[in-house]
């Protein structure tokens, strides 16, 4: 069973300039930083923790997302802001800390926030489910339309917070879904290492709410579980644990060689992209001369996202002191 | 704050009322003109709170706005903070203060900091009702009171009113503040007969009418000219009965309750110590890294030539509280131990 | 299928002592607090969480335990501390906060600690589970004989440290045991109110490990099923979640009516203790004088204890600046 | 400290290494000497600690002794606590302090407490590996320094070395001692290369042979007559710089670096101000209610009469960390700050 053509279009745009994006930056992080790599250098310094492999997870969440909806990433937030529609330009000027970034540079890449969409992240690890939990509660107070999504990792399901907000989630009912991207590492540690049961959201019954688990990193897959815990959420049937079995393609952050992980295990590894892409082009959803006109947009779209982030201005120091207040 | 307007003396009805019958007035006005504040924590609906705060809430408001909690405070801190994210106005109970250890992430690197990091876009108004401080032998783990663990990281505004009068008024101020504010009772000053007979000086009389109280204006309790007694809370009471017999003895001791610990009243403190000289702070907080050693700073930053003796921190001693009654009582900024401070900085070295 | 008549006469001396010891204490804590209650007045002021009716609990599982074990309680520990064999003179002498009590009156009712019997509490929430189980690991690495043993209330389960800990029990099968006394109530919050599932016992399948859930209250059943749990922990095949449906007879805490709870379910309340009393006589495993020497001589260590604790010292009120450091 | 000795000056070999290095030598000693010593925490066994604290342990001691945990630091620390408590001798790392807020109950309320609050039954000799600190632009939740949140909870002894040699000294301190400990690293003094080339006197000459330094000793890396600047850490290198360049407008500046947080030297504090009668705190901790608050609230106690003009505090504002550099930059306890403090205080008002 296949999603509609006009998703899985809008699947592969999200993936796509998401792809682009941080291909983008990975280069713009380089500069400045050899010979010898160090992370306070360069235009874009700081810890860089990229989405290369797991484009599909939020893509296929976020096509079935609306205006009344939020959406709550972690550390690793670039395929989540970019599928959510946080805007672009806003937000790679947030990465490079220009006054014209969506927090006017107080924040950077691990604490990306766009009200305009209802989008927000949070480095610490599982930290943003409660916040994320919280704001499916005032919808449900206020009685208005909308459900709360959360994307964590799959270390952060042994985080105390997993448990708690997910009892309350299914205590209370709140419209809401956990996804849990399983890219089977936290940093260094594998699942197997990490966890003592194969699947997260087999933990879901814990909390009286269904759980999923979906191998493949299909995006076509991903988006069919996803629009039934979003749909169950939006008829006020509760949450659900939805864990996307995806792949970390490279470092944890920018500088991490991943050589904890064995070869066959990096040989193995495949690229959701372009297989995606085939795909399309196999099942005729698209023509190649479409496909191409979509990622011309896309790549001018991260181009003049890239070069407003490089243009504008640095916030002045005294900024600093700005806004610790309402 | 979003509508603080300057303290009001209304000319509406005063009755005498304990702290917690106070603050629970204010808690009522606002939850009464605000349909989306609500309160959110262990044992409140049923129960109205361990300390009494939310007693009457769930009759009035329904238990969609008086949520008893699972035992989950990193949980429903959080949920609490998107909630206030979301528009409503969270008033989040946490019983006793020593709790906080097991939510201070959510507190501290989110709740403190949402504002900040996103530049302004989410604000996050939500109210804490925390009790603290010991003396009727609770032990290591529910007797402390942690101003400064709170008031060491940024965003978060802190009120310890002393009396009834301050309990709602600076409740109302929290609630009305767009920002991260905690309103912590001393569970000996709230008026429950279980902790205690209320002080006199806690129970007072408080005006009918809503009304705020700015932050970050300390109150002088007594006027004196020979040394300047700084307390917050429960030592706002036992500086007064210092002062009273210091006065006896015929020195004339002002007496300063700081009432917020953030933002903290520096010009306050230091007009007062400016004028006496002598300086003695009182704090049931431990001694280091503590409100003393802040308000000694302040001091010492702004102008130590005006001490004519070195200033004297009264504060709980770097241990734990112990439970039996003798050791506890010895390590509380008790009368007893102000007034001994008192007497050293008076024979201080003058200059 | 019954425990040894060994085993039972053990347990109904266990929850004897326990109860005794619960009645001299409440008769005390009464002392000084009339006519207006005030709990930091009287020979034993502050909180007094009892156990009138969770004796079983206690006496079911600790009727297996050897000096090796360690067993690790809450604020509600003494029924646990009784029947661990904690030091009963030391324990009450703690309660009244004399020099001569476990710790030298440093600790008090919610932090009995008894090193030689590895017994040790704490009244955070959730918060000893952590611990107990590092003592399971340090026998573990040790591989010194003995498992742990934490005792925590339904309510501690809906706490972050329940899901961080029993996950790394599973992962790393540590020889351990959680006794989970379900009485329903979190102070004034009942279990329903609380919980998304019915059972926490069910949860232990998140953790890759057995649970059990064991109703009525009753020694001999609590009995049977503790000893599977601990065996299974000594053959080192790893952790067990039990759940034992208990009862809580009085208020959370002295001073509490417990006005929250329904009128049906406080007359439907029944008395572990006598009715224990009267099955071992039924069943004959002792004769009524035997019970009743039994019953004196346990009398005669709770009123010797109660007596040591009143005539002990008060500790120098300049000790509270001792023992900070070792 | 269970075998704590005075400061060795051993005649051994000495070679210079990076402050990771040299603390990683402690625990390698250590843990060779001790089978009951191990190490738990994130990503150590197969990664070696994000910043090099812990490489090439799991080969030498094997995974039974270098133990990667899930993300679950509330649950870890419980449980290093508790084989602490059966005569293991743990050491935790927690890779950022920012992250203490997700555990801090185990810490504060329960391993710091449980020797004193079981009257010495129990002892918990366990060491954190901490790493603090920004200037590197990883924002508001991974740059923070939190000395006082930790320091301000009784039972926790810190340590913060300023270089290699005192970094080895320092742990082996920490790991023989009975107590909690906490040996905290700046990032940028450990010396990976990726977070900036080491500071040349962060990078000493050190010892082959293990030597232990005693808690509570500041160390004067500069002497001085016209004014104290106090640091620790990172604030240490900025001081020196600093007065390097006031040495060259005549100006004689002394540089303690206190080392240990709790117990903190205010004999050795009170000493050098009352010396030098000018003092200049720098931290990168927040500036309320801080390092720099206890500092001057020394001096404030014992006799502020010593101080020629108002001491004053170079330490990070009370804002979160910001991402964007020009505003961090502004925030950090720089060389720069710390000059301008120095003038200001040589220019204040003289008695
Ligand atoms: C509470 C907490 N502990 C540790 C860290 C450090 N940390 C950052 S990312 C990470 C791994 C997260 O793994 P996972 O949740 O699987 O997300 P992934 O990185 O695989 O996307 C860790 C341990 C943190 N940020 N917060
Ligand atoms: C982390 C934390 N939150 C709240 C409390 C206050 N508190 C003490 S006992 C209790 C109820 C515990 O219920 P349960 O675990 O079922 O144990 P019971 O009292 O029923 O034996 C609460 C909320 C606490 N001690 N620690
Ligand atoms: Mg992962
Ligand atoms: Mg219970």
């Amino acid at each position: 069973m296949r999603p509609e053509p006009k998703q899985r279009l809008w699947m592969y745009e999200a993936m796509f300039r998401s792809r682009q994006l941080d291909t983008a930056v990975l280069a713009a992080y380089r500069e400045g930083k050899t010979p010898v790599f160090h992370m306070g250098k360069g235009p874009l310094p700081g810890e860089m923790h990229q989405s290369f492999g797991q484009e599909p997870c939020a893509a296929a969440v976020c096509v079935h997302l609306g205006p009344d909806d939020a959406v709550a990433a972690g550390h690793r937030p670039h395929h989540v802001a970019v599928a959510r529609g946080v805007d672009l330009q806003r937000m790679v000027a947030e990465l490079f800390g220009k006054q014209t970034g969506l927090s006017g540079g107080r924040g950077g890449h691990m604490h990306l926030y766009d009200a305009a969409v209802n989008f927000f992240c949070s480095g610490i690890i599982a930290e943003s489910m409660g916040p994320a939990a919280g704001m499916a509660l005032a919808r449900k107070m206020q009685r208005k339309p909308g459900i709360a999504v959360a994307f964590v990792g799959e270390g952060a399901a042994n985080q105390g917070a997993f448990h708690e907000v997910l009892n309350m989630v299914g205590l209370w009912k709140l419209p809401f879904v956990l996804v849990i991207e399983d890219n089977n590492y936290g940093v260094s540690v594998s699942k197997r290492e990490s966890t003592a049961v194969e699947r997260n959201s087999d933990r879901a019954s814990a909390y009286a709410m269904p759980g999923e688990y979906v191998e493949g990193n299909d995006p076509d897959l991903f988006c069919v579980a996803a629009g039934r815990a979003i749909e169950r959420a939006r008829r006020g049937e509760g949450g659900t644990v939805l864990e996307l079995q995806t792949e970390r393609l490279q470092g944890h952050f920018i500088g991490d060689s991943s050589g904890y992980r064995p070869q066959d295990e990096r040989k193995a590894m495949r690229d959701p992209v372009p297989e995606y892409r085939q795909r399309l082009l196999n099942e005729t959803v698209a023509s190649a001369t479409e496909l191409g006109a979509l990622e011309k947009r896309v790549q001018q779209q991260v181009d003049a996202a890239m070069q407003f982030g490089r243009e504008s201005e640095y916030p002045a120091p005294e900024q600093a002191l700005e806004r610790l207040y309402a | 704050m979003a509508r603080s307007s300057a303290e009001t003396n209304t000319s509406s009805a005063e009755r005498t009322l304990t702290m917690a019958r106070a603050g629970r007035e204010a808690v009522l006005s606002e939850m009464r003109r605000n349909p989306n504040m609500f309160l959110i924590g262990e044992d409140i609906a049923k129960l109205g709170g361990v300390f009494g705060t939310a007693v009457g809430m769930a009759d009035e408001f329904g238990i969609e706005r008086v949520i008893d909690t699972p035992i989950s405070e990193t949980g429903f801190v959080g949920i609490a903070t998107g909630a206030a994210m979301a528009g409503m106005r969270p008033i989040v109970e946490i019983a006793f203060v020593d709790f906080i250890g097991v939510c201070f992430n959510q507190i501290f690197n989110f709740a403190a900091k949402t504002h900040y990091m996103s530049g302004g876009q989410y604000k996050v108004p939500l109210t804490f009702m925390i009790g603290y401080g010991g003396g009727y032998n609770d032990a290591a783990q529910h007797s402390q009171t942690l101003f400064a663990t709170l008031a060491h990281v940024p965003g978060i505004r802190i009120v310890a009113p002393a009396d009834a009068h301050d309990a709602k008024g600076l409740m109302h101020t929290c609630l009305r503040d767009d920002n991260v504010t905690v309103w912590m009772m001393h569970k000996r000053l709230c008026g429950l007969g279980w902790l205690g007979f209320p002080l006199p000086t806690a129970m007072s009389s408080v005006p009918e009418a809503d009304y705020t109280i700015p932050l970050g204006q300390s109150r002088v309790w007594r006027e004196g000219t020979d040394l300047t007694l700084v307390g917050l809370g429960l030592t706002v009471h036992n500086s007064l009965l210092a002062a009273e017999q210091l006065a006896s003895q015929g020195i004339s001791a002002e007496v300063l309750d700081l009432r917020s610990v953030v933002p903290l009243d520096r010009d306050g403190i230091f007009r007062s110590v400016a004028k006496t000289g002598r300086l003695v702070v009182a704090d049931e907080d431990y001694l280091s890294f503590g409100v003393t050693s802040e308000v000694l700073a302040v001091v010492a930053e702004r102008d130590p030539s005006v001490l004519k003796a070195p200033a004297v921190r009264v504060a709980y001693p770097d241990v734990p509280v112990p439970f039996s009654r003798p050791m506890e009582e010895a390590c509380l900024p008790s009368v007893e131990r102000i007034l001994a401070a008192a007497r050293s900085v008076m024979k201080g070295s003058k200059r």
